[in-house]
């Protein structure tokens, strides 16, 4: 059952990119470790660790693309979820730091100490265990998409209205966690992180580290997804993105699919958080930015809605214009992106991706009217010689 | 005309009784009642706004009468399920306008329709089995779609829709058949065809055909029913309907 | 504003006094006798100058009030040279120089000659005191009042005599309550005997209000035990008043929070709300409109001061068709080849609106620009025990106009028949010989014009930043969403719906949580009624 | 296949462009000096116009024939008021740009942000605001005015000038006015302020509905005490809030508003008219008469090109935090890091408000407190001024978790958090 099910995933493009994730987890940290800093093929832990990050951008991005592309949710939340999952991995970290923040205190973090907290609030139990932390980054938000959808779904608001509500979502959760009454760290976030499962956080060792778990984790929820939209499950999503009343006239139940495909796209985002942060070394509200799930939509349409490979094409494209334009032009770095955005849409409708795939499809099938037209002219030979 | 109906309840397979139901005041049906006999095609005419769709939304549970009784082989209440329910029940429904999965292969669309499990898992670890085969291509030689079976359903033409959305019900299974204008905007040819194609189809189920072509309800030669403003007008042979005046007045008048 | 009033009445006011005064009076002390006091103001560090001022207003000579004046308004200065202190006035780099007494000019002075005499706060506050007993005798009704009001505001034993004498002379009413209260308030700090006192309270808590409240509690904790039942029932007494305001003065901030939100919405109703584009770059329009409010006030500052207070008036007009432009351009240029495709509406619009921020941050820099409020929006009067500010008044008063004339213009006039003739059916429209591309361009740009008229009000009590927009998209959002897409009517109640709630629940919640609250409440609201409050039924939407 | 290209050509291209951009800068007869202040976002209001200061100064600063024989170069980039961001191009500044020192952050989120980048890859930073102190790293100048350089005094003048018996302290809901009220409250107390006589309110960032909390204040004025309002509402949020003052008629002669994040920028925004009167504590205001001071303004306003411009304190942080960067390279003769950071302490130089500033062992430097009334003109006029110099206190006294911690970063000790109760480096000590 799931051999077929991995087995359907696994296409051309697929196993390419696939393969291209796995050779670069290896390869980069091996070129950032074994070769000395002059080496004309090292790569310097900045952009390992920033690479790094685009990776779990682009993990983010196919998260949405599964519940927009194939489904057509349109959620302007989801940054929600990477956040949940990042603020799970964060509370670990800081766990992790113990005794040795500023003022010494085994059990609370720094700034529960200076805002004199007494004790640990309940909610942060167990965070001192990765085990924990990480099933919470996965569960957490997986279980925030689940009741939230649950509703949303079953009483069948859509369009708009359901992306302005999960705008509400992800508004509503940044504003509680600006609150210092929460416990999370107000807008200063989690930050000064030592080490995690021991390793230091800032050696290069662990850097490589996240790096591949990133890069794998994408290879990974790239099959997994693959397989999703591959399968007779997929392949509803998508009539429900088409014409949903005719899949409920077929007798599916278009909430339960909608609620699974959100679900495990919030698990997705979830993870995708809990491997920026130690990479970033801080998340703060900041990630609930209604701002940043647009432009996680953005990045999605910039590469190819409703594909798979476009939306950690677009990720890394946009991300790594930003990097590079903040710093050669500073001062007008948002002429560009904005433009990016304009002209994307205007000329590429479908996305980077999506252009180059139907580009492909046209010259396929005009190859086969072709070959067609070819073998009716012989077939018509013979007669013609009568 | 009630208490005739519910006698007649037990043994139908749908028993419409005094249904109404309006949008923001405007009655689109008004105490509608009619009963579909087990193997029974039946077509329903009736001008714009006499309330085919709105009929066909409630029997197929998409809207919710604001009063009436509508029950499914004399025992199961539809007012109560929704559309998911009722089609696992066994109606099946094709739209005025035809509706196929556009970015589906005619061969997915078919796959999707057959009446297999629905659930999401089971869908997602679904495996097509050599009978599932067997069903499908049997149907693509039904909907004469053999030739087309790997194109998108986004190329066919509006026909071979039309025919690939019957297919689809077919696949389905269904006990009830609601068909909604399945021969708008089809050649005289294909026409014929899809009135023997129904008939082929009423052989084994009940279908009810809303239409406009006059022409074709005659291919049918089956029961009519007239419906104007919400409620039934007149009901009985194609002749002797389009004899009342009533109807010529208010339908065919025109 | 009130220092200049005062300053205003008191030019009038000193003209009449220097002839009463020099005619009747008769016990002056020489002119030379003051100017060494008002000198002495020179050296002296605050608490010195604050004994200084009281000292001259102890001599009750009218004369000195130019002096006080100019001393709390920060024009009085220092000499270097001689010691001695003039009133100024700037002249280009330098001062002409007013004698401190006489009022008589005297000549100029390089700036760098002359010291500023500091003042603070206490000091104001003594020099407003003073002023208050020197002015309760004069001619004109205003500054009568504006006295006895600094009196009630700073009561004081000594006043009493004053008062009396003002009282006997006093014929306005409404200066005479202020005197009586202001009298009641000066022998609760007095050491008059109790029964005076408890006539004292009496008035007090019969003419109530906040200052009331606090003059009470002042009272009440020097007052002794024979007097302290009465003040503390008065006091409760008014408190129980206060409640009762309160609670209207909550809906009040309700509605002028809706009015905003109403304003920084209905612009939206159009674009997104009707022709159904999710623009993300309705907040720079507001944002741009703002800016012309700013621009106009500069070019006004710089060059018809006189027409200040029409500032907002031309603005208006200006704003509508800058924003209007903009967005015609837009339409044009880009959201003319998406329709039909409301998404990626959302990708360019976003797009845009960076744009414009960033057009507007290299054009006007990234701070703050500097909006003022015209003199008809500042300030605030009360109504019973609420105040209202004008400012929020006349928002909600310009909000519903706005509103009304959306209206109209949709339902009443053939451009709202077009257009919404072709956001219901394009083709349909377009057969029937309506040149569908423009009435979408003027669509898209009436949108952004209301828009941008809305900036020019929330100019008035926002920063004028080029993040200006960016703070109220998702509140728009909110608004046209909950109140139902594509009904004005629902983005009206939506908007004031929405207000209210948020002031309701502010003082209990606090305002984070108050906020968190109501998007909740929007997200179950919206489970129960899936297409907003005013949702269309019937099988059209179902399609 | 053509897509895969497309995505690594694309990675690549992101690489490379990004190394070899800068590459094309590093020239080594320069000192690379980086700038890390938003340039847009929402903090970009007040970042900017530290960018431009620093340009500012490294302009004059080359004028004077740069620093060690060799021209300044500023590297400008924007972190975009996004936090992660800010640590990114921190690094990119340090290990790509190989800057010798960075100027730059606003927000203490920002700050906590880049610190572990700092703390990696040994480099410097000068931080210019005013901030909650509750710290006091390694590789961090802090050459703003911790709590006590700003709050505890402003409160002195209060009590003492305007007899303020009953304090409300609003704040925008993060941690530095958290902590300061913390502070604040602790410090009111122990002047026997009565619990019911503080009233503490906090909003969310950019609030700009104040008229429930301003009609709060008067109601909690009219209590017969007279009342002061300290408010460490955060830049935004202060034109709406100052606005809504004026117009409830809220003046300050009788309830006086003492704010520690409003300063000639902010006011530049706004009719002070009806504020006059209302304060601020500073460190440093433009309205300071002294020669150095005009000098400053003059080449400010001819750099900006507006003789409007105004200047404010995080500009003089900035000024204090360059000169003492400069003085201490020579000292060391080198923008070796470790070297510089062992010549930085004790070094001392002209601020603008007429006197000498000294950075201390704990990384903080000494300053001049000045209370100023809002005028009219948008100007500060200072009304009092600390008698001598304020040491910047890095952990508070009156916070009971820091009260026994201490800062010296000369040897042997150099620690951030040594514990003298148990005299031990790391907090409690664990």
């Amino acid at each position: 059952m799931i051999t077929s099910f991995v087995l359907k995933a696994l296409d051309r493009n697929i196993v390419w990119v696939t393969a291209l994730l796995l050779v670069i987890a290896a390869l980069v940290p091996a070129l950032n470790l074994m070769t000395a800093p002059d080496h004309p093929l090292h790569i310097p832990t900045y952009i390992v660790s920033l690479v790094g990050k685009y990776l779990t951008y682009a993990l983010l991005a196919l998260a949405l693309d599964l519940v927009w592309g194939f489904c057509g949710i349109l959620s302007l939340g989801h940054a929600a979820f990477f956040a949940l999952g990042g603020y799970a991995m964060g509370m670990y970290l800081m766990r992790q730091i113990g005794a040795r923040g500023s003022y010494g205190n085994p059990l609370l973090p720094d700034f529960m100490v200076f805002l004199n907290w007494k004790e640990l609030p309940w909610f942060w139990y167990g965070f001192d265990m990765f085990w924990f932390a990480a099933l919470m980054a996965v569960l957490v938000p997986g279980l925030l998409g689940f009741v939230f959808g649950w509703f949303a779904f079953r009483s069948r608001v859509n369009g708009v209205y359901l992306s302005i509500i999960t705008q509400a979502m992800t508004f509503a959760l940044l504003l509680a966690f600006f609150r210092n009454d929460m416990g999370f760290g107000g807008n200063n976030g989690l930050t000064d992180f030592k080490d995690i499962l021991g390793f230091n956080i800032q050696s290069n060792g662990t850097r490589s580290a996240l790096f591949a778990a990133s890069a794998i984790a994408l290879a990974l929820s790239l099959v997994i997804t693959s397989g999703i939209v591959r399968s007779k499950y997929g392949k509803v999503l998508i009539g429900v993105r088409d014409a949903e009343s005719r899949t409920r006239f077929l007798g599916y139940r278009v909430e339960h699919m909608k609620l699974f495909a959100f679900t495990v796209s919030a698990m997705m985002a979830g993870v995708a958080g809990a491997l920026y942060v130690p990479q970033v070394g801080i998340i703060n509200p900041g990630e609930f930015e209604p701002a940043n799930s647009i432009e996680v939509v953005i990045w999605t349409a910039v590469g190819g809605r409703g594909t798979l490979i476009g939306p950690i094409v677009g990720a890394i494209l946009v991300n790594g214009g930003k990097s590079i334009f903040t710093a050669a032009f500073p001062e007008f770095w948002l002429f560009a992106l904005g433009g990016l955005f304009v002209v994307v849409t205007l000329f590429l409708p479908r996305g980077i991706v999506g252009t180059a795939r139907q580009v492909i499809e046209r010259r396929r099938e005009y190859r086969k009217v072709r070959q067609a037209e070819a073998a009716r002219a012989i077939a018509a030979e013979p007669q013609a010689a009568e | 005309m009630n208490t005739l109906a519910s006698n007649a309840k037990p043994t139908s397979i749908l028993y419409l009784d005094g249904v109404s139901v309006s949008f923001d005041g405007f009655k689109a049906l008004n105490s509608l009642s009619f009963v579909i006999e087990p193997g029974e095609l039946r077509a329903i005419i009736g001008p714009n706004g006499a309330g085919k769709t709105t009929m066909m939304d409630i029997i197929t549970g998409k809207t919710r009468p604001d009063s009436g009784e509508v029950f499914f082989k004399g025992t199961v209440d539809l007012t109560q399920k929704d559309e998911a329910e009722i089609a696992q029940l066994g109606i099946g429904r094709k739209f005025q306008k035809p509706t196929v999965f556009e970015s589906h292969t005619v061969w997915d669309n078919l796959e999707l329709a057959l009446n297999r499990k629905r659930g999401v898992f089971s869908t997602l670890f679904y495996r097509l089995t050599a009978e599932d085969k067997e069903r499908i291509e049997e149907i693509l030689s039904t909907v004469r779609l053999t030739n087309r079976k790997d194109d998108y359903a986004a190329n066919l033409s509006h026909g071979q829709k039309q025919w690939l959305e019957i297919g689809m019900l077919l696949a389905q299974e269904p006990e009830l058949l609601l068909v909604d204008e399945p021969v708008a905007g089809m050649t005289d040819a294909e026409t014929t065809e899809t009135a023997l194609l129904l008939k082929e189809i009423a052989k084994t189920r009940s279908v009810v055909v809303v239409e406009h072509d006059m022409g074709f309800i005659r291919d049918l030669g089956v029961k009519v029913t007239c419906l104007a403003e919400g409620s039934v007008l007149a009901e009985g042979s194609i002749d002797f309907v389009s004899a009342d005046p009533k109807v010529i007045e208010n339908y065919l008048g025109r | 504003m009130h220092a200049r009033l005062i300053h205003r009445f008191l030019q009038c006011l000193l003209v009449a006094f220097c002839l009463t005064v020099t005619l009747l009076a008769t016990d002056l002390r020489a002119a030379d006798d003051l100017r060494t006091m008002v000198n002495a103001l020179g050296g002296g560090n605050f608490q010195q100058n604050q004994k200084q001022v009281e000292a001259l207003a102890k001599t009750g000579d009218p004369r000195i009030v130019p002096a006080l004046e100019a001393l709390s308004e920060g024009d009085l200065y220092q000499r270097k040279a001689d010691g001695t202190v003039f009133i100024v006035k700037p002249a280009g780099s330098n001062f002409t120089l007013i004698d401190a007494v006489t009022g008589d000019a005297a000549g100029e002075e390089a700036k760098a000659a002359l010291e500023k005499i500091k003042v603070n706060n206490g000091l104001r506050r003594t020099i407003r005191a003073a002023l208050g007993g020197l002015t309760l005798m004069s001619p004109d009704t205003g500054v009568r009042l504006q006295a006895a009001n600094t009196i009630l505001r700073t009561p004081s034993a000594d006043a009493l005599d004053g008062l009396d004498a003002a009282l006997a002379a006093e014929t306005d009413g409404t200066v005479r309550a202020v005197l009586e209260k202001a009298r009641a308030a000066s022998v609760l700090v007095s050491d008059r005997p109790v029964d005076e006192k408890k006539a004292a309270v009496a008035t007090v808590v019969e003419t109530g209000g906040r200052d009331s409240l606090s003059l009470l509690s002042a009272a009440l904790a020097t007052a002794d035990e024979s007097l302290r039942p009465d003040i503390e029932a008065g006091i409760t007494k008014i408190e129980d008043r206060q409640a009762l305001w309160a609670a209207g003065q909550n809906v009040w901030y309700g509605l002028s929070l809706g009015s905003v939100l109403l304003l920084a919405a209905i612009g939206l109703a159009i674009t997104f709300g009707v022709m159904g584009i999710i623009n993300m770059a309705h907040g720079e329009m507001v944002m741009l409109g703002a800016y012309t409010t700013f621009v106009v006030q500069q070019i006004i500052r710089t060059s018809f001061p006189g027409l200040f207070d029409w500032s907002l008036a031309i603005a208006l007009p200006l704003a509508f068709l800058v924003t209007g432009v903009v967005g015609l351009a837009i339409e044009r240029g880009i959201i003319r080849f998406l329709y039909g495709r409301p998404l990626e509406t959302l990708l360019a619009t976003w797009g845009v609106s960076l744009i414009l921020q960033q057009a507007v941050r290299s054009i006007f820099g990234p701070t703050n620009q500097e909006v003022g409020n015209p003199s008809w929006m500042s300030g605030a009067f009360d109504l019973g025990g609420m105040t209202i500010t004008w400012n929020r008044m006349w928002i909600i008063v310009f909000s519903l106009a706005v509103f009304a004339f959306l209206l109209f213009l949709l339902k009443r006039t053939p451009m709202g028949l077009q257009m919404r003739a072709v956001t219901q059916n394009r083709r349909m429209a377009s057969s029937m010989g309506i040149r569908t591309p423009w009435v979408d361009a003027l669509t898209f740009a009436l949108g952004s014009g209301i828009a941008g008229i809305a900036g020019v009000a929330l100019s008035q009590i926002d920063n004028v930043s080029p993040n200006l927009g960016q703070g109220y998209i998702i509140d728009s959002f909110m608004v046209v969403v909950f109140g139902g897409v594509g009904n004005l009517w629902g983005t009206l109640v939506g908007a004031f719906t929405l207000g209210i709630l948020n002031k309701f629940l502010e003082p209990y919640a606090g305002a984070v949580l108050g906020k968190i609250l109501v998007l909740v409440l929007i997200i179950l609201f919206i489970q129960k009624r899936p297409r907003g409050l005013f949702a269309l039924k019937g099988r059209a939407v179902e399609a | 296949m053509s897509i895969k290209r497309r995505a690594t050509g694309a990675l690549l291209a992101a690489i490379l462009s990004t190394t070899a951009f800068h590459g094309a800068f590093a020239a080594d007869d320069t000192i690379k000096v980086g700038i890390l202040h938003s340039l847009s976002g929402t903090m970009a209001i007040s970042e900017t116009t530290l960018k431009d200061a620093m340009l500012m100064l490294i302009d004059e600063q080359n004028k004077k024939g740069g620093l060690l024989g060799k021209k300044l170069e500023a590297v400008v980039v924007d972190p975009a008021s996004d936090w992660p961001l800010f640590a990114e191009k921190a690094r990119e500044l340090i290990s790509v740009d190989k800057v010798s020192a960075v100027f730059g952050c606003w927000t203490s989120v920002s700050r906590k942000s880049v610190l572990p980048v700092f703390e990696e890859l040994n480099s410097i930073l000068f931080y210019p605001v005013q901030y909650e102190g509750e710290e006091s790293q390694r590789n961090v100048f802090y050459t703003g005015a911790a709590p006590n350089q700003q709050a505890i005094p402003a409160v002195d003048y209060l009590m003492a000038n305007e007899g303020v018996e009953r304090w409300v302290l609003a704040g925008t809901d993060y941690v530095y006015p958290r902590t300061t009220n913390k502070i604040l409250e602790a410090y009111l107390k122990s002047k026997g302020v009565a619990a019911e006589d503080i009233m503490i309110n906090y909003t969310p960032f950019g609030h700009s509905d104040w008229q429930t909390i301003v009609s709060d204040i008067k109601k909690f004025g009219s209590a017969g005490k007279k009342t002061a309002v300290v408010s460490t509402i955060n830049g935004d949020a202060n034109v709406p809030f100052y606005k809504e003052l004026g117009n409830q008629g809220v003046k300050a002669e009788d309830i006086p508003v003492v704010a520690f994040s409003v300063g000639e920028e902010e006011l530049a925004g706004l009719d002070t008219g009806p504020l006059v009167g209302h304060l601020a504590a500073w460190n440093y205001f433009q309205s300071v008469d002294n020669p150095a001071n005009a000098e400053f303004i003059k080449t400010w306003q001819a750099f900006t090109k507006n003789d409007k411009r105004v200047t404010n304190d995080p500009m003089e942080a900035h000024y204090i935090g360059f000169n003492m960067w400069l003085k201490a390279v020579e000292k060391a003769g080198t923008t070796d890091t470790d070297a510089v950071l062992d010549a930085m302490i004790g070094v001392s130089v002209p601020n603008l408000s007429g006197g000498y500033s000294t950075m201390m062992p704990n990384h903080h430097i000494t300053k001049p407190v000045l209370i100023g009334e809002i005028q009219t003109d948008g100007q500060f006029e200072t009304v009092w001024e600390t008698p001598g110099l304020v040491v910047g206190d890095e952990w508070s006294d009156f916070l009971p978790d820091s009260k026994d911690l201490i800062a010296d970063w000369r040897k042997p000790m150099e620690c951030g958090n040594f514990n003298v109760a148990t005299g031990k480096c790391g907090g409690k000590g664990s």
